[in-house]
Formats: structure tokens, C-alpha cells, sequence
């Protein structure tokens, strides 16, 4: 089973209360279902799900994207930076 | 010079940065904190950022945008953590032989930031706050 | 602030002075002193301006702007003399809610500057020197 | 006959080695008129003739404005401010 290392940032940082996390996911398992599987551990994060991008080893990827064991996955809500 | 920080932003090493002998023009670009949003009044904002990840994207901006105008340098600053009005919260300085590549440069510069760049702001008002949902970012195939 | 000097120009009175707590965004264009103009090399610029009407006119270019886009400040410096390779000739700074009329308002006042402002450089080369001779200025019927 | 004041800028500083002189001028002679004189008395400033424009009272004027006495005019070759 793939241990996931998961990064938490903005409003998902806020609801779940820690910035990062582990997530032990089934072999084969996508960044799609890794987000699931989030919003059934913390309903509380399933507003913001549908907008959320995943990014492995700092690199924007598809929810199709295979996770591997000890992948560093950080959750992209939507970005607003600048000003 | 590319940089994330918790620090007031100096915009000075930044243009000395990206200014050369054959440089004509310079572009700078702050981002600053307003005082309303939306209809809103905003008492501050809370910056958050991927730092390695936004430094990377940063200097990815910088490369997309100097490939595609004949500059002679390109520096981004982003600041993060409370920000009150009237703060910058983001620096893009282009420099070019001519001014007109400098301002496109630079205004490309900046919607791309925007556009990639995984910071957040949170918006904080009298009765409440709200992390606020800009972009959401493309994933390459 | 709008001002004709011999100094070294500061760019951070001038953007304090353009922005406003409804700014969002500043554009700031320096215009610097290149080391090479059309395949010849350059020693240093001198700079010569009828200080009176230059400082009349870009107040005029700061008023045009302001009528065309939403703009929450303006201001121009434009030093005169003796510049070295490197040092900055003009600064434009332009302050507004949003970040496209910042540089689209910055970029029109510059090319108006260019056009309208009784401002004339004089190149020095290791061989010789010559004033430079842009833009006619149009009169207003 | 209206006297009239008259700023050099750049070039044609140099070249005529003063920033200002007074011509005294026929009535109802013109800025083009102006021009021309400035031509006849220093004919080294004449190639720089045909591209200048004046102001009168830190405005630009057509040739055709018709000098009144005492008036300031400033004699612009082709700008190039900036950078």
C-alpha cells in the first residue's frame, strides 16, 4: 500500500487543521481517488474538492496520475496570489 | 532574482537585478493591497503559498516570457503572511531594450503568476474572512 | 508629482505618491540610459528640456490618461543634464483598482511623454556627439 | 514693431551659443516668419529649420500664429525624452 505524503494549503490547511498529512492509498490508486478518499476523512473539505488540482513532486498533474509509494502530493485549491 | 518571503518587498536589488547595459527600459509591477474587494472593505490580507512549488512556477514564468520576448531580464518577489493595506504583495520587474517588449513582458509576467503560481490570499473583513478562489491551474498533458 | 530635476530619481516618493488605498496595482516604467543606440556605442547622455512647458505638458499627458482610463494616480519625473549608462531618465508611475489600466494607462502616458514633452538627449560617443531627433510635436488647431 | 523673445533649446543652443535672444520683427509677422529670420542671421541653424515647431506661452503654435509684441517663443526641434 502506496504511503502518500499529502500537503495542505489555504482553506484546506484552515479545515483540517494540520498542513500536511499521510495517506495510505491501495496500490494503483489516482490523485482522484486520493481526493476522495480526503473528503471522506474530512467531510468538512467537500465544498472544496471539485476545484481542487493536485500537484506531485511540484508539478501540476492530471487526476488520473497513479500515485507511487512515498509521492509528495500537495492540494491546489484555486490560486489567488498577486493582489 | 526570484524570491517568496514573509518580509516588506524592496523593489530596488530587484530592478539593479534585472537591469543590463543594454537595457533601455524597465517595467515594475507591485501588486499592492486594496482597501475593498468585491463591494467589500478589507481590513488585511493573509498570504499563504507552496513555497518550493511557487518558486519553481515563478522562474517558469520568467523562462516562458523570455522566450517568447527579446528582454534582458525578468525578476518576480512575492510576499506572504499578513499584508495590510497598502502593502505590496508582488513585484515583477522586466527590463528590455525597447519599452514597448517591457510592458507586454511585464503584463504577460504578471497574468501568468497569476494564472500558475500556487500562493492564496484571504481576504479578512470586520465580520469575517474568506480564503479567496482565483485560478485554477492548468494541468500540462 | 510631477517634477523636472538634475537629481537622481527615486522611484518610492513617486509611487507613494500615486497610490491610494483602492489601488490594486502600480505600474512603474523607468526610461534608463542603454549603452548602444542604432550599432554605435555610447559614452553618456546629455539631456536638455524647456523646463517650464515640459513640466506644463506632462501634466497634460497625466490629465489625457486620467480622462481614458480609472486610474487612482499618475506622476512623472524626467531628469535633465548628464546621465551615465545605467541611470534612469524618466520615471512613470501610474496607480489604479486593477492591474490592465495600470499598464495599459502607464504605456499610452509614455508614449505621449515621448511625443508632447519638450525634453532633448543629446548622444556622446568616443567620437563625437549628436541631439537626437524623435518625435515632431503635433499642434493643436 | 513687435519685439519678440526667443528660447534656444539642443542644437540649436549650440549652435547659436545663446539660450535666448530678442528679434525685433515687421507687425503682423508670423512664427514661419519668425523662422526665417532666425535663418537669415544664423545660417548655420538653417538645416535644422525645417523640422522645428515653437510654442508661444509654453504651447505649440502653426506657423501661421502672428507674433504680438513681447511674445515668448521657444523654438522645438524634434523631441526625444524618454529614454
Amino acid at each position: 500500500m502506496p504511503e502518500i505524503h499529502v500537503r495542505l494549503f489555504a482553506g484546506l490547511h484552515d479545515l483540517v487543521g494540520r498542513r500536511e498529512l499521510v495517506l495510505s492509498m491501495p496500490d494503483g490508486a489516482t490523485i482522484g481517488q486520493l481526493r476522495d478518499r480526503l473528503g471522506e476523512e474530512y467531510p468538512i473539505v467537500q465544498p472544496l474538492l471539485s476545484t481542487l488540482v493536485c500537484a506531485v513532486d511540484e508539478e501540476y498533474v492530471a487526476p488520473e496520475h497513479v500515485l507511487r509509494d512515498g509521492e509528495d502530493v500537495a492540494l491546489i485549491p484555486p490560486i489567488s496570489g498577486g493582489s | 532574482m526570484f524570491a517568496i518571503t514573509r518580509e516588506p518587498l524592496d523593489p530596488r536589488p530587484l530592478v539593479d537585478a534585472v537591469r543590463r547595459d543594454e537595457s533601455g527600459a524597465v517595467a515594475l509591477f507591485y501588486g499592492v493591497v486594496r482597501n475593498e474587494n468585491m463591494g467589500r472593505s478589507v481590513r488585511y490580507l493573509e498570504y499563504d503559498a507552496y513555497e518550493a512549488m511557487a518558486l519553481k512556477k515563478m522562474r517558469e514564468v520568467a523562462d516562458e516570457v523570455c522566450a517568447k520576448y527579446p528582454l534582458t531580464g525578468i525578476g518576480v518577489l512575492h510576499r506572504i503572511g499578513r499584508l495590510e493595506i497598502g502593502e505590496t504583495s508582488l513585484l515583477v520587474a522586466v527590463s528590455s531594450p525597447h519599452r514597448k517588449e517591457a510592458f507586454e513582458a511585464c503584463h504577460e509576467a504578471v497574468d501568468r503568476v497569476k494564472q500558475t503560481v500556487p500562493v492564496w490570499k484571504k481576504e479578512v473583513w470586520d465580520d469575517g474572512s474568506q480564503w479567496i478562489e482565483g485560478y485554477v491551474p492548468e494541468v500540462r498533458q
